[in-house]
């Protein structure tokens, strides 16, 4: 198995506080990693590491072979690393398929794409493209919604649509059950299923531990930025240094 | 309204709201005064004068909106105004196209007018202005050792006077400038310029500046300390003047076409224009320079159309607003209320000039000179 | 009945055309624990606003501590005792973590037993005292949760309304948040907990109250609700994607009437 | 025509053209209060090319929106490493010191102005507006309108999905600049003169109301609120000296009724406007 | 002289000082780019100015030009910023202008366009030290300045007030929901931003004699440019600003001529609005919204 992402010695420090320390984990080619750990381990702080929202304090991330350390943010969903984000950050006053076109704007080819009417053709490729994923997923019936009208579970399956159209070989997934009931966590589990049989590559980031055993394979556990633990949800799962700073004695058992 | 068949239309482009609206507000008054009088007297060739109004704002678009409306659709056959060099320069240069005479009442930026045919001005050039008070000045033997210039920037006026005129005219009478000091258009704090001047000690100061900065020069330097006679043209031509500088300012001399006191006729037009103001509300009774000047204006047009022998026709209408302009451009030493008008040929007045001195609050006629 | 802290009788209220609460009534006694529980969009939090004031009620009553409050604004509903921890937790990320919670007592006199009580959230959560002078804005989100709740506890609450306190929280935190609710339940607090996490909602609370499409579906103990097949239909089986098709439906239509 | 008529016509193109040159970036969140200062450059380059170098008007009009783009696109970078509020204050003050400058540039007349020596009919003014307009209209028919909203609504998230937000940022400026420069030549030509002094700051304040009395969520709404701008005080002409105070409450009331504008997302898809911002802030 | 000058300077920068202030107060506890202020500077101006030409005493005129002022003030936050809640941020912004042109055209209406001269109310307030001269007024409005400042700063930091003020700057939703009552602590504000406003127009026109219904303007777009050098929403910023542009203005007058006082001033504030936007004694840029 190939490894698509691998962080070496990754440290990130905010001023005197280093929240991300000498950290090293692999994604693994068409699986699904999770990271997870206590609030504060630095989990959002290693998703915004890898897509550039910050710079790294130290060490590198590897994307397929090439660090990607000093590659700027924008290129970077170019390569095939795309996010969702902890809290939804569609444009609530576009329409969802005009949020998807954003989404769609790293598989524009050639320069002058930006600037073609594309509106005054009547069902454009680009559109349908977009509606094409959105009722691949169920959610056709929303296409022209303006998004803040939808309701919350919808509008985290948008966003994670939107990162999808990027053609990502990477998806990284902040917290995506979060909030969703019973029954949307189950459609987002079958959207994932979906992806990974495309072949995308999964790094997720979860509280909701049924979750995450049923959808990953492989899980790195952080504490204080530190990795404590990797492996298998049961190999996690009884670990001492995970129950005890993570899981909690009642729901590891 | 006065039993006449035909009307003659005049166009009045008017300052009444904006910026100006304090100098320009009375405009309309003395304007209807005079049309007023004349179509008492008879009218025009037997037609009635018939006054169209356009409130411009001193926005240099509307004036041109203005100058659209009277020309193309009221059929007018001359247009009071604009008032000012703002919006003097864009609605000349419209009046040209469209043929039609306009006369301002109070732009006097140098040349506003000279590059039209149709355009003309009720005022004078500041230069002729200027050496009139230094030569008034120098026979009355006041002491002007050395000069200092204080002008506005940012005014095309005030910076004409303070660069060329002043100097220019200060050479021609024989004093020496020790210096110059400048300061904004609207500028409140004069510390800067008379902590300067200070340094200078000049004997007299040559402003070219509006009324308003004037009047902060003086009560900086007043405060300052430092005494020195404030002496200035037209762009400081302010009835009020005098009571505005309050204790400040007492000695300052300016020159200008319009003296209130002058003589009978000055004297009944300030009565007769006094009730009129009254009677609109609009806070101010006692007339300006401007407000003579756009008086005058109407008599001039009329003179005009009268040796014109204009008919109002629609069908010749091109033909006499030609024919106002031509009159105008040939009428020498005509006998207005501020005085005999003849116009150069750059469209601006050749008229006399009051050379006044303000003393305990008032104006006082410090002399009287004529240009050329 | 002298034994309620919050009695809400026949509530409505609409966002514009949109009704998001239709009719609900709503009793919590002194000391108890009552979750709302409901599917996304089904008027919970509407709910919370309303009972805080935030949202005005189109029509019902609301009785608090044996008052009629109403009409009453927001704050003066919070100087007697009503406190919302609310969704999303809304620290206020340009002040410290010490004034975030100075503002939770901004209404209280007793300057020193404020000063005792924070010590004591401190003490509580040691990652708030270790940063207590920074801004709240480097907070991670369970962090941030901790400080909403130690800033609501400082307004000295008689009624903890809390909105989907859980939400983004670790399995340990999650736990020790519940024992907390309990902890400070047992020492008197009445709480109105609204959850997504409906197994542990239901597990420490005495009653419960299931809303659907903005009316009361069902309400009860909450050992015997967890185990009600209604609640089963209504919120977590598979009708549940027709629920939020209807809602969807519901709005469009409130649109276009 | 009537001549009042046609002149009103002309005005209410220089106010739309003006318009547009400030909702282009406002669009991408950068509310421009420097664009009397572009205005300022394309009128006075234009004249400066038909007064000296003798070119055709409609060239030198095109020259002066290039001249004021070369600028702007100059200036695009320092000043858009400000944002929101700073943003406003960088382009306002940038647009001072170019009137500033202006006002000392003796080759253009200083501060006496500076006449034009060409002519242009209303026609032409409305002719050119036209193509204006029809161009954004166009150009909202492509990417870059949603592209320009996500960056104002999160340049992060922009940045993130491969949007090149600066270049983005630079490009609105630009047009925008663009836009405002051929509307200043347009003036420069019709009126046949131009002085520094009329592109103050007030003059970048009206055409910000424009923008934002139309609503800045539809194309059509710079056009409206221009149209309104012109139109509605030359209703009150009859109230004469009230008409300013008049229109200055409406604007007060107008913005407090209607904040998001007159014409909206939501009138254009017949969708209540109330309902998405609801929608907003109940996420 | 070059003494002097940097007296005038100062003294100057005084009356830059109370508008910076003023629309630091609105900024960076309100969050809102306030325009009106310069408008209630010039009401408090004119009004005084008419009270006192009809005859009223001194402390009256000032008392009713403060009064009209708190009016301004309140008529301001009932409709510019409490309608906005929910709308773009330039809208406050825009509204806020609109009172300042409605205030200027009003005030014309009633009182004219002219600048009018503003009697002595002390026949000649002015301090000398050998050759330099110091003018009381404007020592006054300093010191009053310094005093406003040194409390509303000590009072927002430490004070329970100045933390639901914070609150509301950053949130006013959130500050709602934990019991601040926001419709009464802005008024307050708001009120207390107009009240100063107002003084600084009344100091203004006893230091310079005069007053007009543009008065405001120009002091207004210094005053802002003041607060942003200094540092927007740092009152010691708008305090240092105020002087530093008071000083630029007196000194290039001095040196380089009026022309360039307008290209100094306004280019400074871009230079520094591009090297270091957060301003001379700016805090982080972080959360601003408009
Ligand atoms: N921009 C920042 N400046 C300073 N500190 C920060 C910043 N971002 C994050 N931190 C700190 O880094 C630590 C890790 O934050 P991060 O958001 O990565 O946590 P997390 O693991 O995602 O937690 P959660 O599960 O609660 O979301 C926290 O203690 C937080 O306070
Ligand atoms: N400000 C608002 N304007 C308009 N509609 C709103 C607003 N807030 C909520 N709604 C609508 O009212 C209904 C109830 O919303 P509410 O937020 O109370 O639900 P909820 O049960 O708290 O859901 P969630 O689990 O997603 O928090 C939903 O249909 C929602 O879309
Ligand atoms: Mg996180
Ligand atoms: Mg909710």
């Amino acid at each position: 198995m190939s490894m698509l992402l691998s962080m070496q010695n990754l440290s990130k420090a905010f001023g005197g506080l280093e929240v991300v320390r000498e950290l090293s984990f692999d994604v693994p080619e068409r699986t699904a990693t999770a990271l997870i750990g206590p609030n504060g381990a630095g989990k959002t702080t290693v998703f915004n590491l890898i897509s550039g929202v910050y710079p790294v304090t130290s060490g590198s991330i590897r994307f397929r072979g090439s660090d990607i350390v000093n590659l700027p943010s924008r290129y970077r969903i170019k390569r095939g690393i795309a996010r969702s984000f902890q809290n939804i950050r569609l444009i609530p006053r576009l329409s969802v398929i005009d949020n998807l076109l954003i989404g769609q704007h790293v598989t524009l080819t050639r320069p002058f794409d930006v600037m073609r009417p594309f509106r005054l053709v009547r069902d454009h490729e680009w559109i349908c493209a977009a509606k094409a994923e959105l009722s691949a997923f169920g959610l056709g019936q929303y296409a022209d919604e303006p998004v803040g009208l939808l309701p919350y579970g919808i509008r985290k399956r948008v966003d994670l649509i939107r990162a999808t159209l990027s053609s990502p070989s990477v998806l990284m997934l902040d917290e995506p059950a979060a909030g969703l009931n019973a029954s949307e966590t189950r459609e987002l589990h079958s959207h994932l299923d979906t992806l990974k049989e495309r072949g995308v590559t999964l790094l997720v980031i979860e509280h909701d531990m049924q979750f995450i055993r049923s959808v990953c394979e492989k899980i790195v556990v952080l504490n204080f930025g530190c990795k404590i633990a990797e492996g298998s949800f049961d190999q996690v799962r009884t670990d001492e240094q995970v129950r005890e700073a993570y899981l909690g004695a009642e729901q590891a058992a | 309204a006065y039993g006449h068949e035909r009307e003659l239309v005049i166009g009045l482009s008017m300052a009444r709201t904006g910026t100006f609206v304090s100098v320009a507000n009375a405009n309309e008054i003395a304007v209807d005064m005079a049309v007023d009088e004349i179509n008492r007297a008879g009218g025009v060739n037997g037609s009635a004068i018939r006054l169209v109004k356009f409130d411009t704002a001193g926005d240099p678009k509307q004036s041109v909106l203005a100058v659209e409306q009277f020309a193309r659709d009221n059929g007018a056959l001359a247009i009071v105004g604009p008032f000012s060099s703002s919006e003097a320069r864009v609605a000349f240069s419209a009046g040209e196209r469209l043929g039609i005479v306009q006369m301002s009442m109070s732009s006097s930026a140098p040349g506003v007018a000279a590059p039209f045919k149709y355009a003309f001005r009720n005022t004078v050039d500041e230069g002729l202005v200027i050496e009139m008070v230094l030569k008034a000045m120098r026979a009355k033997n006041l002491s002007m050792g050395t000069a200092a210039i204080a002008y506005a920037t940012d005014d095309a006026v005030s910076k004409a006077v303070g660069t060329t005129v002043l100097p220019e005219a200060l050479i021609k009478v024989e004093v020496p400038v020790g210096g110059f000091v400048d300061f904004p258009y609207k500028a409140f704090d004069m510390s800067a310029q008379v902590s300067k001047l200070a340094q200078l000690k000049p004997d007299i100061v040559g402003v070219g500046a509006p009324p308003e900065a004037m009047i902060n020069l003086a009560k900086e330097m007043k405060r300052q300390g430092v005494s020195a006679r404030l002496f200035a043209g037209t762009t400081v031509g302010d009835p009020d003047l005098p009571v505005r500088f309050g204790d400040a300012g007492e000695g300052t001399i300016i020159g200008s076409p319009f003296y209130s006191d002058l003589n009978d006729a000055v004297r009944a037009f300030a009565r007769s224009f006094a009730t009129r103001a009254e009677a609109a509300k609009i806070g101010r009774t006692v007339p300006n320079q401007t407000d003579i000047s756009s008086y005058d204006i109407v008599y001039l047009y009329a003179e005009a159309m009268k040796r014109a022998g204009v008919t109002g026709e629609p069908s010749k209408i091109a033909a006499e607003r030609t024919a106002v302009r031509d009159e105008l451009r040939k009428m020498k030493d005509y006998p207005a209320l501020g005085g005999k008008i003849t116009f150069r040929e750059n469209g601006d007045a050749i008229k006399p000039i009051y050379v006044l001195e303000a003393k305990g609050g008032h104006w006082t006629l410090f002399d009287q000179r004529t240009a050329d | 009945m002298s034994g309620l802290i919050l009695d809400i009788e026949q509530m409505s209220a609409c966002y514009g055309r949109v009704e998001a609460l239709i009719g609900v009534s709503l009793q919590v006694a002194h000391g108890e624990i009552v979750t709302v529980v409901g599917a996304n969009g089904a008027g919970k939090s509407t709910l919370l606003h309303s009972i805080l004031g935030m949202v005005s009620p189109a029509n019902g009553r609301i009785t608090f501590a044996g008052a009629d409050i109403t009409r009453w604004p927001i704050h003066r509903r919070i100087d007697t005792g009503l406190v919302l921890v609310p969704e999303g937790r809304r620290i206020l990320v340009s002040m410290t973590i010490e004034e975030n919670l100075l503002l939770g007592a901004h209404m209280r006199q007793d300057k020193t037993a404020v000063r005792r009580e924070i010590d004591g959230i401190y003490d509580r959560f040691p990652n708030l005292a270790q940063r207590r002078n920074h801004d709240a804005s480097c907070l991670s989100g369970g962090e941030q949760q901790m400080l909403a709740l130690g800033r609501a506890m400082l307004a000295k609450p008689q009624l903890l309304m809390m909105d989907e306190p859980s939400l983004g929280l670790s399995p340990l935190f999650v736990s020790k948040l519940f024992e907390l609710i309990r902890e400070y339940n047992r020492e008197g607090l009445s709480v109105l907990l609204i959850e997504q996490n409906t197994a542990n909602a239901l597990r420490i609370a005495h009653r419960a109250t299931v809303l659907e499409l903005g009316r009361v579906a069902l309400e009860g103990n909450a050992a015997a609700i967890a185990g009600s097949a209604r609640l089963q239909e209504a919120y977590l089986g598979g009708a549940a994607r027709e629920v939020t098709e209807i809602d969807h439906k519901r709005k469009s239509a409130g649109r276009r009437s | 025509m009537s001549g009042y008529l046609t002149g009103l016509i002309v005005l209410l193109a220089l106010n739309t053209i003006a318009a547009y040159g400030v909702y282009l970036p406002m669009a991408a969140g950068q509310l421009n209060l420097g664009i009397a200062g572009f205005m300022a450059i394309g009128a006075y380059a234009s004249a400066y090319l038909t007064n000296m170098c003798g070119w055709p008007a409609l060239a030198a009009i095109a020259a002066g929106g290039g001249t004021a783009a070369i600028l702007a696109f100059v200036v695009a970078m320092p000043i858009l490493r400000t944002q929101g509020i700073y943003l406003s204050l960088a382009t306002f003050a940038l647009g001072q010191v170019i009137c500033a400058i202006l006002l000392n540039l003796e080759v253009v007349g200083g501060a006496a102005g500076y006449p034009v020596s060409t002519h242009i009919e209303a026609f032409t003014v409305v002719a050119v507006t036209v193509v204006v307009v029809l161009l954004v209209c166009l150009m909202s028919t492509t990417r870059v309108p949603i592209y320009l909203a996500a960056v104002k609504n999160d340049p992060l998230v922009a940045d993130l999905l491969g949007l090149n937000v600066k270049a983005l940022g630079v490009a609105a400026l630009t047009a925008g600049a663009t836009i405002a420069g051929v509307g200043g030549a347009l003036y420069a030509h019709y009126f046949n003169y131009v002085e520094a002094q009329y592109f103050g700051v007030m003059l970048s304040t009206y055409t910000v109301l424009y923008v934002l009395l139309g609503g800045t969520q539809s194309v059509w709404g710079p056009l409206v609120g221009a149209a309104i701008f012109t139109i509605v005080p030359e209703a009150l002409r009859s109230s004469s000296q009230w008409r300013y105070a008049i229109f200055a409450l409406f604007i007060i009331l107008f913005m407090a009724l209607r904040p998001q504008g007159l014409i909206t997302r939501g009138l254009t898809r017949r969708r209540t406007q109330a309902a998405v911002q609801g929608g907003t802030t109940a996420s | 002289m070059i003494a002097q000058q940097i007296v005038n300077g100062l003294m100057l920068g005084g009356v830059y000082v109370m508008v910076a202030v003023a629309f630091t107060l609105a900024i960076g506890v309100l969050n809102f780019l306030n325009f009106s202020i310069p408008g209630i500077f010039m009401v408090a101006g004119m009004v005084s100015w008419a009270a006192l030409k009809s005859g009223q005493h001194w402390l009256l005129a000032f008392g009713f030009a403060l009064m009209a002022s708190a009016v301004v003030g309140v008529a301001v936050y009932f409709l510019t910023y409490r309608p906005s809640s929910d709308s773009d941020p330039e809208v406050p912004l825009v509204s806020s202008l609109g009172f300042l042109v409605l205030l200027e055209n009003l005030i014309v209406l009633w009182l004219g366009s002219d600048q009018q001269s503003y009697p002595a109310i002390i026949a000649d307030f002015n301090f000398r030290a050998g050759s330099i001269i110091v003018g009381g007024a404007q020592l006054l409005s300093l010191a009053l300045s310094l005093a406003f400042v040194i409390a509303l700063s000590l009072s927002l930091r430490f004070t329970n007030l100045g933390r639901q003020v914070r609150a509301i700057a950053e949130s006013r939703r959130t500050a709602s929901i934990l019991g601040v009552n926001v419709g009464s602590v802005v008024p307050r504000v708001f009120v207390l931003s107009a009240l100063f406003t107002g003084a600084g127009g009344i100091l203004f026109a006893i230091s310079y004699l005069q007053v007009s219904s543009s008065m405001g303007e120009s002091i207004g777009f210094k005053g802002i440019s003041a607060m942003i050098i200094g540092g927007m929403g740092n009152i010691w910023g708008a305090v240092a600003g105020g002087l530093l542009i008071g000083l630029v203005e007196i000194l290039s007058t001095q040196f380089l001529g009026a022309d360039f006082v307008n290209i100094g001033v306004y280019g400074l504030l871009l230079a520094l609005l591009i090297i270091k936007p957060e301003g001379l004694f700016g805090m982080a840029v972080a959360r601003e919204k408009f």
